[in-house]
């Protein structure tokens, strides 16, 4: 039973609203009626229930006991509840035995019929009536206002609020995302109605927030998650992003800026100028800091398995910087004239420029650098460790682990079986891809850094696996793949059959010899075309390669295939070898095939080939080449310390360690994967050696590696608008001369070096090639800086988060971004201002000066098919740059409006203005702006289309530059931010005031306030002022200290509790807690938020909420369907 | 050329149709004629806009303030060639295509379409073929019109119908459906549900030959 | 029912979006049809299916529900607990023999007063197109609910105070 | 996939090549397509002037024939002409919009002894080469690369407003991505959705020859060796008033009009008498063997 103040007497007070409810419903009628309602005592109606005469009538009545509880039929309670609690308290009652009856907003607003209104109203006053008479007396609980305050958007707004915040003496934290405060305001020239200089009254106001000792600016931060950290206050989490650059440090200089080789369009100069990777938007920003623009690791540096930086020194070879460009290769790869030359190139394969039109040639270029330089010399270690490691093989994989090894101090020793060092680079690859001086010069720079080589030194005979165990720190085995596999057909072992390894292997050791006339190449690989070519070479006259499934299926690289038949080499597609002809004293003399078709695929994906029963044919031959792929030669090792294989004859090795089942052991490249490209196995050795050094220094070897490998970059690069420039061919030695061992390839020039590097698209921004840490003298540059989350409490908010401009390209009628002379407004703003992209100059794209100007207003804005709302500042804007345009150029100059919205003190007058210096105003919405010239005189113009609708004509006027009026938008992440502050968007996207006209700087939420373009579009007066306003709602807040909150929490009637725990999970806020003493649910009101979520779901009727009780509302439902 | 002594100087209120706006705008989706704001947009797009009497935009405005009479009697809505440009660009979503149609089919009613002007006849003689074949014959379509308009036109034209006949482009075989009689009943439907009966009177203007006379 | 028979309609609207955009509706004079009567509530989770049924019970003919867009509950998910509520509550009403399209539920933010008026003139047509609901016991006010009234309020039927 | 086929009353008459070339470019991509049967006038744009709802009602019946034909769950009905494919997408947006149409056109359906549960998609040839079947497939199967030609693609009004959703409405690229997969080049050319004129050149030829003339000599000003069109009546309107423009203008308007179909079937090497190449007033010059225009 609830406590009572004694039976019901209730007061019902109707409000005139002036005529807003009278003039709807029949005021006399509903008082009438509520005299007849249970309990009630006093039906009174007055002209305006909340002005002080109608507030004493209630409490007159109160005082004089005619009454004890209250209902006022008025506006919404979102309105007036406060003002009527505070009436009810004031005539000695608690301010909860009341309620509000709402007719205005629910009735007299919006009911069309005055007979229908009067009966809704009478049934919501015999709700409010029914329910009052179970309202119980409660008290409001005060909750600490936290002293500090967020407020979110560096533009005018922010800063505004900000300093009049911290001149109150209380502490601001200003956020703002980009790497300076200031926003759009910092990008306009002048400012209208006075034509003042925008960055002379903002600099000052944003070098006062940076010195304020009570604001703590963060820039290039965001806010992470806004959560409750009591009743009323909030804990703020902002993640810091990393500027790469230390901001306490930097001395704002600029010498890195000069350095740095990026040069992207300036986000500032809205993208007439340019910027450079390290950057800062303008030179008065602040923090006067730079910041470097990284969007992560370029696809093709991902999909590299070693992770060569190729946008790094693709970027410094397309400035000419060639020997900064070899520094960065070295960091990465110690064989890139190699891999310059053979590498498979996942790079190439990823390059975004390839969804464009063709990838760049990116181990081109490399190979252009290490031709540059062809001394160059690898970097030598810095410090030395004692122990030695045993390299079986001086394959890439053995050499790579050799040379990373030794970059960590340690003294590899390399162990090969063959006379040369080099594995299948220097036994495998024909000399015309890979020179041999090439090979040989690699290898000996590694011997100089201290990699000592033993030739002619194969384990297993010379010395024992065994005993390098015993005699090194660690061992790792990179033996590669060298024994062929067979076709297994019959006459495989002719004279005059080879394998293709094992050819290769001989002319390269021993030099060319001569196989016949007609060669067949029986495979499909990258080796299969290397021994086609190769036999080519060897005075073969007709050389065919047979391969199973089709040319698409081929594994090996198309463009080597397409250089083998450029030198006359043949295919025989979908042909398999079913006998291979001839005798021991002919040798062979033809190979019998079969004609296969494609099935099904297979476990590698491709389709599988099935032979054609009876479709055999002969084809003759004096020498076949069978190049099918190899095996690892694990026999060859002898005894094998009982390492494990695996079915493919492989070694078995830990994915991520390449670690055998022996420890110290490890086995890395062909030899562990079979037959694999040359940048795998350097992956392989560098892996071994990542896991060697942390072997031998105990530390975890699985710890955070999964990035070794390729990956893919998770962002994509918006490649609209670049312009199509195919791959430059790098030179190559004529057909004719292609017979003989001599390179293929000559290199790109100097000139074709950097014209291919140009067309890089720079996908990272930030190159990372770090010459800008080479001229900081502060130190400021750190390359390894991480975001960083940091954690505030605060009482308050304020976003002031600004606006976005309309997207012009979506209305495609007018030309932007297809005709070069179609500017945006901020855009021409950009080239007047004397510090922006043309010095204050207005130009054409061809540098022209413009004799005729278009102006289009509402560019997005008044359109139901974009933006329905007017963006307001677009006419005054545009008055501004039509003065600045005349008064620079001298042009013409054409508005073109709908309508001329100039409301504002001094705003008529500058629009009074404009029209006398001879300013031409067109009414009517321009339908087309177009280079179809009618007329000689538009030959070569922009032509604007458009009906005078004053005149009454249709127009065609052209002019030489064209500007669009664009309108205001909400920001892009409008929706995610004020979901993440618990607020709401208006109809446009605009952050939703609490009140259009009384609250226009709060929210529905508590504590959280907007100013500013956030809230609408607004000029700049219009923000400072409510900047201004919601200063002073935070000041209001904090100087009283507490706020009331509403009793509305839920609690527990324990008598009644089952205990069944329903309602527990379904809190929100973690309220609900067991008390298993009690075996009843306990809510703790400090967390209780009063949503009555547990009370709907209270199977017993338990739980019950303060003001909305099952009862209350059960009379509410009855009041409203009772009467009428 | 009008003489000038002839301009109203006045349209005054009682002259125009206020209904009028109302019933047009009962047409499905033609409430949004009340949000024009007069940007002349659709004009400016039109590529018959310098053809017109009146540009669209003040034949919205017309309609709009009851100007019934002229509106009707415009030469505009007969140019329209339903190419949707304005609906297209209309800020306000207005279906000024569509609104043009409604705008003819009211002319018709009212019967004060431009009788020289063949935009009606051809139409009406499409609707007609249609009515009883279920498809249109192009070339019969071509020559009715002519005869019924203008049939020394037809000897301008000789040279070109010699052509399309030479490479099999002018069929004079009448084509139509097989189930004719399924199209009647489909169109009785309409008429019934409708209970307009402006296509009667079509029918009957067209037997009596008005449409003949230039 | 008599030729007047108007749908009678019970909305309860959560206090953060849907009230404050039926309020909304009224600052923007978009006048709607009169027969629903609102009920204040601070969160559609607060929605007991109870209160669908009791207002059925009390002469209601439709009830339509009201809460924040998916993922703008001021209390984080109480609209997905109506959401769920409502689904089952469907199922009731069908096995009652009530048409479940009498219930409505509708997420309706602050700025969408005109939806208000979209949804009201809808739900009306709907309610008028299924007709009054008639349930077999479908009293419009009981006597005990009557006594509960009075004994809750400390008034006895009598009239004296206990 | 398997379609069915609108041809409507042009495709019959006047514009026998653009139905011979669909047919023929679908056949030689292997893509089948059944020709609706009995079909109607679809309501036509003359026909919307004198009576919009019985527009709608015939148009209602062919989707209705086709749902019986075609027996799958969504029928595609390719409509060729512009004319009936806007008529056809009308009628399907006003039975779903308008209550008022849609309880109409169902009575009359049903007095007709027909019913439609609008299911049927109704497509352009244009929107199931590039959505469907891929330009990258297309180009596969080009056989005599258009190289060398300039186009200048015609997409007229009513195919990408206002109802068609596969292209842009003011700067439509589909043709033009066809054309450039067939080897072609395409021409920058403005006008490319702007208005022939229409039926105006019929009634009113002293307006509708204008308007013809305008995008025809602003596409020889851009270099435009051959128009591709998606219209029976922008084809007719734009290759048979040359003479007259001629005259009318005092300058040499001379440049053949085609059906976009036609170009694509040459590219896929299909005859030319197939594509009703044959047909057209102004010959299009060979683009085979080498020969190039203006070469």
């Amino acid at each position: 039973m609830p406590e009572t103040n004694g039976a019901p007497k209730i007061g019902v007070y109707v409000c005139h609203c002036g005529v807003n409810i009278a003039a709807k419903v029949n005021i006399p009628e509903v008082v009438e009626f509520a005299r007849t309602l249970p309990f009630v005592t006093v039906a009174r109606d007055y002209k305006f229930m909340c002005s002080d005469p109608g507030q004493e009538l209630i409490q007159q009545d109160l005082r004089e006991g005619r009454v004890n509880r209250v209902v006022v039929a008025s506006c919404s309670p979102l309105m007036h509840e406060a003002t009527f609690r505070r009436a009810t308290a004031e005539g000695g009652q608690n301010p909860f035995f009341f309620h509000m009856a709402n007719i205005r907003e629910h009735v007299s607003w919006v009911t069309a019929d005055e007979h229908k209104a009067t009966e809704k109203a009478k049934a919501l006053i015999a709700a409010a009536v029914r329910r009052v008479a179970f309202h119980e007396p409660l008290e409001k609980k005060r909750v600490p206002v936290h002293p500090h305050v967020l407020i979110v958007g560096g533009g005018i707004a922010g800063i505004e609020a900000a300093l009049k915040i911290a001149e109150a003496g209380k502490k601001v934290y200003l956020v703002e995302r980009e790497p300076t405060i200031g926003g759009h305001m910092a990008q306009f020239d002048k400012c209208f109605p006075t034509l003042d200089c925008a960055a002379c009254i903002l600099t000052p106001k944003m070098t006062q927030v940076r010195a304020h000792p009570n604001i703590k600016l963060l820039t290039y931060s965001e806010v992470e998650s806004v959560e409750p950290y009591d009743l009323r206050n909030f804990k703020v989490t902002i993640r810091r992003k990393a500027r790469y650059v230390n901001e306490d440090v930097c001395t704002g200089c600029g010498l890195c800026a000069d350095v740095c080789p990026v040069t992207v369009p300036s986000e500032f100069d809205e993208g007439l100028g340019t910027r450079k990777a390290i950057y800062r938007p303008f030179p008065q920003a602040v923090p006067n800091v730079f910041t470097i623009s990284r969007r992560g690791t370029p696809p093709c540096q991902a999909a590299c398995s070693i992770h060569q930086n190729a946008q790094g020194y693709i970027t410094l070879i397309a400035h000419g910087k060639f020997k900064e460009a070899l520094d960065v290769i070295l960091r990465d790869n110690p064989l890139p004239s190699i891999c310059g030359r053979i590498c498979t190139h996942p790079c190439t394969v990823n390059c975004t420029r390839g969804t464009v039109d063709e990838p760049l040639n990116i181990p081109g270029l490399k190979r252009f650098i290490t031709d540059l330089f062809p001394d160059y010399k690898l970097p030598t270690p810095t410090k030395e460790r004692p122990e030695k490691i045993a390299i079986v093989g001086s394959g890439p994989a053995g050499l790579m682990c050799a040379y990373e090894l030794r970059q960590r101090g340690y003294k590899p020793v390399i162990f090969e079986a063959q006379p040369v060092a080099g594995g299948m680079l220097s036994v495998g690859i024909p000399s015309f891809r890979l020179p041999r001086d090439v090979i040989t010069k690699e290898i000996n720079r590694l011997k100089e850094i201290g990699i000592e080589i033993k030739t002619n030194t194969p384990v297993g005979k010379a010395i024992t696996l065994e005993q390098l165990r015993q005699q090194y720190a660690a061992v790792f085995i990179a033996i590669g793949a060298h024994v062929e596999r067979k076709l297994k057909v019959p006459g495989e072992d002719l004279p005059g059959v080879f394998g293709g390894i094992e050819f290769l292997r001989r002319v390269n050791l021993e030099g060319p010899f001569n196989l016949g006339e007609r060669v067949l190449v029986i495979g499909g690989g990258n080796s299969a075309v290397d021994a086609a070519r190769t036999a080519l070479r060897c005075g073969a006259k007709e050389v065919t390669m047979v391969y199973r499934r089709t040319r698409a299926e081929m594994p090996a690289d198309p463009k080597e295939i397409e250089a083998a038949e450029e030198e006359g080499v043949k295919m025989l597609f979908l042909a398999a070898p079913k006998t291979i002809l001839g005798n021991k004293e002919t040798g062979v003399t033809a190979l019998e095939c079969l004609k296969m078709k494609l099935g099904a695929p297979d476990a590698s994906g491709r389709p599988a080939p099935e032979p054609i029963p009876g479709s055999e044919f002969v084809l003759s031959c004096d020498a076949i080449i069978v190049t099918i792929g190899q095996v690892p030669d694990i026999a060859s090792l002898g005894e094998r310390l009982g390492l494990e294989t695996t079915t493919w004859g492989t070694f078995k090795v830990d994915d991520v360690t390449l670690e055998t089942n022996v420890p110290g052991v490890f086995a890395g490249g062909d030899c562990v994967t079979g037959p694999d490209v040359v940048v795998n196995a350097m992956y392989a050795g560098k892996k071994a050696a990542i896991s060697i050094d942390r072997y031998l220094n105990k530390l975890d070897m699985r710890a955070g590696r999964e990035r070794e490998g390729p990956y893919r970059t998770e962002y994509t690069i918006d490649t609209s608008g670049t312009p199509l420039q195919k791959q430059i061919p790098m030179p190559a030695i004529e057909l004719a001369r292609r017979r003989t061992f001599e390179e293929v390839h000559t290199g790109y020039t100097k000139e074709l070096a950097i014209a291919e590097a140009k067309r890089c698209l720079d996908c990272g921004i930030c190159c990372d090639c770090r010459l800008c840490a080479t001229v900081c003298e502060a130190k400021a540059i750190n390359y390894e800086m991480k975001d960083e989350i940091q954690e505030i409490v605060v009482g308050s908010i304020i976003l002031a988060t600004g606006f976005k401009l309309f997207d012009a390209r979506r209305i495609p009628r007018y030309g932007y971004g297809k005709y070069p002379n179609v500017y945006t407004a901020l855009e021409v703003e950009r080239m007047t201002n004397s510090a922006g992209p043309t010095g204050g100059e207005i130009r054409l794209r061809d540098g022209r000066k413009p004799k005729a100007v278009g102006i289009i207003h509402c560019v997005g804005s008044r359109d139901r098919n974009y933006n329905s709302y007017c963006s307001r500042v677009c006419c005054l804007y545009s008055l501004k740059l039509a003065h600045l345009i005349k008064e620079r150029t001298g042009a013409e100059v054409y508005n073109f409006y709908i309508d001329m919205r100039v409301p504002g003190k001094a705003y008529e007058e500058f629009y009074d203005r404009m029209l006398e210096e001879g300013i031409h105003f067109i009414r009517g919405r321009v339908a087309e702006v177009t280079d179809h010239a009618m007329t000689p005189d538009e030959e070569g113009k922009l032509v604007i289309r458009a009906e005078d609708t004053l005149i009454g004509v249709i127009r065609r006027i052209p002019v030489d530059m064209v500007v669009l009026a664009v309108g205001l938008e909400p920001q892009a992440d409008a929706d995610e931010v004020r979901r993440k502050f618990y607020i709401s968007c208006g109809s446009g996207g605009f952050f939703l005031e609490r009140h259009p006209k009384l609250a226009p700087v709060q929210t529905f939420a508590d504590g959280i306030f907007i100013a500013g373009a956030c809230q609408g579009p607004k000029d700049i007066q219009d923000t400072v002022a409510q900047a201004g306003a919601a200063a002073a709602e935070v000041l209001s807040l904090i100087d009283r200290g507490f706020v009331e909150l509403e009793p509305n929490t839920a609690f527990i009637q324990e008598e009644l509790c089952s205990g069944c725990k329903t309602c527990i999970p379904l809190c929100p806020f973690s309220a609900i807690s067991f008390n298993s003493d009690k075996g009843v649910a306990a809510i703790n009101e400090a967390l209780c938020k009063g949503c009555g979520t547990c009370v709907a779901a209270c199977p017993s009727g338990a739980a019950q909420q303060h003001l909305f009780t099952d009862e209350q509302i059960y009379q509410e439902i009855e009041g409203v369907l009772s009467y009428v | 050329m009008k003489e000038w002594q002839s301009w109203p100087r006045f349209r005054y209120e009682a002259e125009l149709d206020l209904r009028f706006p109302e019933e047009v705008a009962s047409m499905p989706g033609g409430r949004a004629l009340f949000a024009c704001i007069q940007c002349g947009t659709c004009s400016g797009t039109c590529p018959l806009g310098t053809y017109m009497d009146y540009s669209p935009r003040k034949i919205i405005a017309m309609t709009r303030a009851g100007f019934k009479d002229e509106v009707l009697h415009s030469f505009t809505i007969w140019l329209c060639a339903s190419c949707y440009a304005c609906a297209v660009e209309c800020p306000r979503k207005i279906k000024i295509t569509d609104f043009m149609a409604e705008l003819k089919q009211r002319a018709i009613q009212e019967g004060v379409y431009p009788k020289r002007f063949p935009v009606a006849v051809l139409a009406r003689e499409f609707f007609d073929t249609v009515r009883k074949r279920g498809r249109s014959t192009e070339s019969r379509l071509v020559l009715r019109l002519y005869a019924k308009t203008n049939p020394l036109k037809i000897f301008n034209q000789a040279l070109l119908g010699l052509k399309l006949l030479r490479t099999g482009r002018f069929s004079l075989r009448a084509e139509s459906v097989k189930n004719r009689q399924q199209i009647d009943q489909l169109l009785r439907a309409v008429d019934a549900v409708k209970a307009t009966t402006f296509v009667d009177r079509l029918a009957r203007e067209v037997h009596r030959g008005e449409v003949a006379r230039v | 029912m008599s030729e007047q028979w108007e749908p009678r309609i019970v909305a309860f609207f959560c206090t953060w979006c849907t009230y404050t955009a039926a309020d909304l509706a009224g600052i923007s004079r978009m006048t709607y049809a009169p027969n629903a009567r609102i009920v204040r509530l601070m969160c559609s989770g607060r929605m007991d299916p109870q209160f669908v049924l009791k207002a059925f019970a009390d002469g209601a003919d439709g009830v339509l529900i009201g809460g924040c867009h998916p993922g703008d509950c001021h209390y984080q998910a109480g609209n997905y607990k109506a959401l769920r509520r409502y689904t089952l509550l469907k199922r009731v009403l069908t096995e009652m023999g009530i048409e479940p399209e009498r219930v409505r539920l509708e997420w309706i933010s602050a700025s969408e007063g005109d939806r208000v008026q979209k949804v009201m003139n809808e739900m009306v047509e709907q309610i008028r197109k299924l007709g009054p609901l008639h349930l077999e016991k479908a009293p419009r006010r009981t006597a005990a609910a009557q006594e509960r009234e009075r004994e809750a309020v400390g008034v006895s039927s009598q009239g004296g105070a206990r | 996939m398997k379609y069915l086929y609108y041809p409507g009353c042009s495709l019959k008459g006047t514009s026998r090549g653009y139905e011979e070339s669909v047919l023929a470019a679908f056949e030689a991509l292997g893509v089948a397509v059944d020709e609706l049967e009995d079909w109607n006038c679809c309501g036509a744009t003359a026909y919307m002037a004198v009576d919009e709802m019985k527009a709608f009602a015939l148009a209602a019946r062919n989707l209705a024939l086709a749902e019986l034909q075609d027996g799958s769950e969504h029928p595609t009905l390719i409509a060729p002409c512009s004319g009936c494919y806007l008529v056809l997408s009308k009628t399907q947006h006003y039975l779903q919009e308008y209550s008022e149409v849609s309880r109409m056109i169902d009575g009359a359906l049903q007095a007709a002894r027909l019913r439609y549960a609008r299911t049927v998609h109704v497509r352009h040839p244009l929107d199931i080469l590039i959505n469907e079947i891929g330009v990258q497939e297309i180009a596969r199967k080009v056989r005599q690369p258009l190289q060398g030609l300039k186009v200048a693609s015609y997409y007229g009004c009513q195919i990408v407003r206002p109802y068609a959703a596969f292209d842009d409405q003011v700067n439509p690229k589909t043709m033009d991505n066809l054309m450039q997969a067939l080897g072609a080049e395409t021409v920058d050319w403005p006008l490319k959705t702007r208005c022939c004129g229409g039926s105006l050149m019929g009634t009113l030829p002293e307006v509708g020859v204008p308007l013809s003339y305008i995008l025809l000599k602003e596409a020889l000003k851009r270099g435009a060796d051959v128009v591709a069109t998606a219209c029976p009546l922008c084809q007719f309107n734009l290759e048979c008033y040359q003479d007259k423009m001629s005259h009318q203008f005092k300058e040499r308007i001379e440049i053949p009009v085609v059906y976009f179909t036609q170009l694509l079937g040459l590219a896929l090497g299909v005859s030319e008498r197939r594509l009703g190449m044959h047909r057209l007033l102004v010959p299009m010059p060979t683009v085979r063997g080498g020969t190039r225009p203006h070469a």
